[in-house]
């Protein structure tokens, strides 16, 4: 992990959330903890429905916490009192891409600066440019709009577009999920060398263990509902990270202390799926 | 006269307000039962105040009454519901049973299509009012012309509407039933027909919708009975409470046919709840 | 030109050819008195592309194109008005709750009345059989946009107005940047729906109210007894539906050139 | 109760419990069959407004009887093309397929598909879509289709679910009443067309298990295609690899994990060694860069 930052670090301290108080008072989030350093790489890995999402939604100022709080950088994001507001601190990459269809690459990728007036339309441009050149030489596309792109394409221009924003945090939410073996193998090197090249810290949502302790610094396993962070594990393998890794022993040993954990939420969460289906 | 069926209430961001606080709690849209209030009461004030060329027009409470004390007794009245509904489910009928069948044979023949369906399209434009000197011309009696330019107004649509369901089957679901071994006949009732449903049912959405419309100008152009008769005579004869109970009467004559037809589908439909 | 298209094409052709021939049979050998008094789409031809047509309505006479231009002038009036009118109306609807909770009563009350059963009324309340005939139009064209803009605005993806609130977009710019373009292609659809409607209107509002105009032409040369300018008129309404609807599928193609790009998507 | 934990032991039992009611129970092990052979196969397919696309050229491949074949490919390599042709959806442009030494030449019984896309009626009932391949073909009366069906929804973890609609029934849940729709007709080979793509990782990864048992079980030929190496390597006794469009045989791979399979094997020895002899494969042919 890289210090030089000192900006992004992300206390998670006691989080709750219930949905629909008065009704079904469904217990989404409960006393859910988590200390997450400057630039830090964090996975959280959790089954369906176990909470990943509403954490991810208080973080982003989406919806509010019914309990406990979240800090950034010391400044209270989420509590019961505060009003959620999203800004552009901490930006997130949604599961199914949410590139303006109806604006160009170039056009999505300024409009969080310009929008903010925090950068002229130039000045924008140029910067933009820059940022898609060194992820990949994605400048080329600069014109093109994202219906015109693969998907491995338009989720690196999503991430150009957050980065763009100078946030504290990132937050990924199941970004690869839909892609193939290959491409998602390409995915994950494309996105560890952006993060080489802009670190921040980032808040990376899976259901995949495998793609969690390939990237991540630390992963953080999540129990079925109500979501409590059930274990956390330092993934201490070098970085840069290379596809050989995946077949190295210490990855295994690392899959190993988890991979029992997880498909135990896996099946009482399928169960539980069945029971509320019955 | 074909719009889109209306998309659900939920709205992008939900102001707090008393309104939609007590409209969740008592489940009935308060603000709307206010703006059919205010509407109402505008009419009557425009009417007593002659504001606005509303000299001509009788008041909402002119109207009801009068409806009270002659209409809602006398046969005519009532008669004019019959026979306008006589003639939109005449027409309306014919159109589903003709037009069904030819869209299903449209969405498989190939050969069928590509003769057929260019001359259909290039007929559906022509608004089926205009129809109705062809239709006096050749129909014997103006009954069956008014009942044919309902048909044409439902037929089209159901065609067309039937043609694209067909089109649209999943593959998956025809080649599953192959390896299964049931045979066209089989495929054909228990495959293609239920999966062409949904689209038999937005044709006849909006096939009655348009019935009702096309029936009433064609009783004011051609028709010597019906509600749109009724309508066009309460203009004629400067009684313009009958234009007022003309138009309400056949707003609710519409609006039970809607709601008719679209009880029938869904049960039509059980699996799409 | 593939095989495939070069069939169709020649389908299509006997398929028209068909159709006229059994029109002009039925009108000129069946033994049937219906079918006899009807004009055959030779002499309607023949009126149509005549220099001196007998009744006075020809691709080369003046009053033709009066009435189209006439029809025409009230088709996109109403048409404007409502897009004007129905597009704003939608997408407060889908914006703000409140304003959905009012309107959407108001229109569920005015709805279910067919349009044309405002005609009377609308000449008792309005100035001019012109203006009435108009409104008329507008009333089902306005209905179509409105509530086609509003499921528009309904089927936005939440994630974008998310993301873009991720990027600092207050409510003006959620409006503008992504409320708007996200809403188009249903807007288009909606647009498409309510011209066809103008135009099955506006014919019915002619035949019933007005002085000229396709519509009034259709009634006029059926009680002068000139049956083939019956048919001109029903088909020229008939091209100009078809070449509005081809219109706006034009303009909407070209505002929405992101749309046609997505066709172009290489995986 | 989605899955009795007893694998082996438990889904016995219900097959003997079905024998009675039914003739030949499709579950118990049967003789060796379902020998599939691909020869020479290639296909391509017009277009509108362009020269025929080539998707299959020369392809050849065995699927023995009584083992699990995974087929593995990047997208868009014409692995379902393959799946519909042994299916009998479609005929080859050249080479021939058989099964059991016949020429496959049109859809039966015999070769059930579970499609990507789940292809459950969704205006009939579960019990319905189970039941519909014996009564179409009038192989069993209503009484005993239905009999036969409610065993296998039992056997599938399915109990109480048979008068629901598809659309009221889980990812998981809709795979395995597909299943249950495949298996009521006894086929001798199932062909599985990335059935778990929709499914996230964790679903995924109990319906593979899940699979990967039923088949210990029936021993029933089993053709599962896939882009997912992890899932490829869990249940296959053999992968085959396929290169990019135009699709053709590129290697074969036994794997030689120990069956039961179970979450364990993937995190043993033999299982890394595997993945890393695939991975060259795959980069080398499967290579689709993303830009």
């Amino acid at each position: 992990m890289n210090d030089v930052l000192h900006q992004g670090a992300l206390s998670i301290r006691q989080a709750g959330k219930i949905y629909d108080p008065a009704g079904a008072a469904v217990v989404a989030l409960e006393d859910c903890s988590a200390e997450i350093r400057a630039g830090e790489f964090v996975a959280i890995v959790g089954p369906s429905g176990c909470g990943k999402s509403t954490l991810l939604n208080a973080i982003a100022g989406f919806d509010r916490l019914t309990s406990g709080e979240i800090l950034l950088d010391g400044v209270t994001l989420a509590s019961p009192g505060t009003e959620p507001r999203p800004g552009p601190q901490r930006v997130v990459v949604f599961q199914h891409g949410a590139l303006f269809p109806w604006m160009t690459v170039l056009e999505n990728v300024i409009y969080g600066p310009t929008r903010q007036r925090v950068l002229g339309a130039d000045a924008a441009r140029a910067k933009a440019l820059d940022m898609l050149r060194r992820c990949g030489g994605l400048d080329t596309a600069g014109q093109r709009y994202p219906g015109q792109l693969s998907s491995g394409m338009q989720r690196r221009v999503e991430i150009v577009r957050a980065l763009m924003n100078e946030p504290k945090v990132l937050l990924l939410d199941e970004p690869f999920r839909a892609m193939d073996t290959v491409s998602k193998s390409a995915m994950h090197r494309h996105l560890l060398d952006i993060h080489a090249l802009y670190p921040k810290t980032v808040l990376f949502i899976t259901h995949d263990l495998e793609e969690a302790l390939f990237l991540a610094d630390t992963v953080y396993v999540m129990t079925t509902r109500p979501g409590r962070m059930k274990t956390m594990l330092r993934v201490n393998l070098a970085r840069p990270r290379t596809l050989d890794m995946l077949v190295s022993h210490e990855y295994l040993e690392l899959k190993r202390q988890v991979v029992a954990g997880v498909h135990e939420e896996a099946q009482k969460a399928f169960e539980r799926g069945e029971r509320e289906l019955a | 006269m074909a719009d889109a069926t209306a998309g659900q209430t939920v709205t992008a961001c939900n102001a707090p307000g008393g309104f939609s606080r007590l409209a969740r709690l008592t489940g009935v849209n308060w603000r709307g039962a206010l703006a059919v209030v205010a509407f109402v009461l505008g009419w009557e004030l425009l009417v007593r105040f002659k504001a606005l060329g509303f000299a001509a027009v009788p008041g909402p409470l002119e109207s009801l009454t009068a409806f009270w004390a002659t209409y809602a007794s006398k046969a005519s009245y009532w008669e004019s519901w019959f026979a306008s509904f006589r003639r939109v489910v005449a027409g309306f009928v014919l159109a589903q049973l003709l037009g069904i069948p030819l869209g299903l044979f449209l969405g498989t023949r190939e050969r069928l299509r590509e003769l057929m369906f260019p001359v259909l399209e290039l007929m559906r434009p022509i608004p089926p009012i205009a129809w109705v000197p062809l239709s006096i011309l050749f129909w014997p009696t103006h009954e069956l012309s008014i009942i044919f330019i309902t048909f044409i107004g439902a037929f089209f649509i159901i065609v067309i509407n039937v043609h694209d369901g067909v089109r649209t089957i999943k593959q998956e679901h025809l080649w599953l039933a192959r390896s299964l071994g049931a045979g066209e006949a089989m495929i054909f009732r228990r495959i293609v027909l239920p999966s062409v449903l949904p689209a038999i049912s937005v044709g006849m959405t909006l096939g009655i919708a348009v019935t009702w419309n096309v029936v009433i100008a064609a009783e004011m152009i051609a028709g010597d009975n019906g509600l749109g008769r009724l309508t066009w005579e309460g203009y004629v004869s400067h009684t313009s409470t009958v234009v007022i109970i003309g138009m309400v009467s056949i707003g609710f004559a519409g609006y039970l046919s809607s709601a008719l037809v679209s009880w029938l589908l869904h049960k039509l439909t059980p699996w799409r709840a | 030109m593939t095989p495939l298209q070069t069939r169709k094409l020649w389908r299509m052709g006997a398929g028209y050819l068909i159709a006229f021939t059994l029109w002009y049979l039925s009108v000129k050998w069946l033994p049937l008195a219906a079918f006899a008094r009807l004009p055959d789409p030779v002499t309607v031809l023949k009126e149509w592309f005549a220099p001196e047509p007998a009744y006075g309505i020809s691709i080369f006479t003046g009053a033709y194109y009066k009435h189209i231009i006439a029809s025409t002038l009230r088709a996109f009036a109403a048409f404007i008005l409502a897009v004007a009118l129905g597009v704003p109306a939608g997408i407060l609807m889908g914006w703000s709750s409140t304003f959905h909770d009012y309107a959407a009563a108001l229109i569920g009350l005015l709805r279910p009345i067919p349009p044309l059963a405002w005609v009377p009324l609308a000449i008792l309340l309005l100035p001019a059989a012109e203006v009435a005939v108009v409104y008329v139009t507008f009333l089902v064209a306005f209905f179509a946009t409105t509530l086609n803009t509003l499921v528009g605005v309904k089927a936005i993806d939440p994630d974008y107005l998310r993301a873009a609130r991720c990027l600092g977009a207050n409510r003006r710019d959620l409006l503008r940047d992504i409320i708007v373009p996200g809403a188009l292609p249903q807007i288009f659809t909606g647009l498409q729906i309510a011209m066809g409607a103008a135009w099955f209107s506006l014919a019915a509002g002619e035949m019933i109210a007005a002085q000229y105009g396709l519509g009034f032409l259709i009634m006029d040369a059926y009680n002068l007894i000139q049956y083939p300018t019956i048919v001109i008129a029903m088909v020229t309404l008939g091209i100009l539906g078809f070449l509005s609807s081809a219109g706006i599928r034009l303009l909407g193609d070209r505002l929405m050139r992101w749309r046609s790009g997505a066709m172009g998507l290489h995986r | 109760m989605m899955m009795q934990t007893s694998a082996t032991t438990g889904l016995a039992s219900n097959a003997t419990a079905a024998q009675q009611a039914v003739p030949v129970s499709p579950l118990a092990p049967r003789r060796r069959q379902g020998h599939l052979v691909v020869q020479g196969v290639s296909k391509r397919f017009a277009q509108r407004d362009s020269a025929p696309a080539e998707v299959l050229r020369d392809c050849s491949f065995e699927v023995e009887p009584g083992r699990l074949t995974v087929l593995m490919g990047p997208s868009g390599c014409g692995k379902s093309t393959l799946a519909y042709l042994l299916a009998g959806y479609l005929a080859p442009d050249a080479g021939s397929l058989t099964i059991d030494g016949m020429p496959i030449t049109q859809a039966g019984p015999d070769r059930m598909l579970v499609f990507q896309e789940t292809a459950l009626w969704p205006w009939m009932s579960i019990v319905e879509n189970v039941m519909f391949g014996p009564l179409a073909r009038g192989d069993m009366s209503r009484a005993q289709a239905r009999q036969a069906a409610e065993a296998l929804l039992q056997k599938f973890g399915l109990v109480g679910f048979g008068d629901r609609y598809p659309s009221q029934l889980s990812g998981g849940m809709k795979r395995r009443a597909e299943l249950a729709q495949a298996l009521i007709n006894s086929p001798k080979v199932m062909i599985l067309d990335e059935p778990f793509r929709g499914l996230d990782v964790m679903t995924r990864e109990l319906m593979q298990e899940y699979y990967v048992q039923l088949f210990e079980e029936t021993q029933l030929t089993t053709l599962f295609i896939t882009t997912e190496l992890e899932e490829a390597i869990f249940l296959a006794d053999r992968i085959v690899f396929m290169g990019t469009a135009p699709g053709r045989i590129v290697r074969g791979l036994e794997v030689d994990l120990p069956h039961p399979r179970t979450i364990g094997s993937m995190t043993s020895e033999r299982y890394l060694e595997i993945k890393k002899d695939a991975m060259a494969t795959l980069i080398e042919y499967g290579a689709v860069s993303t830009d």
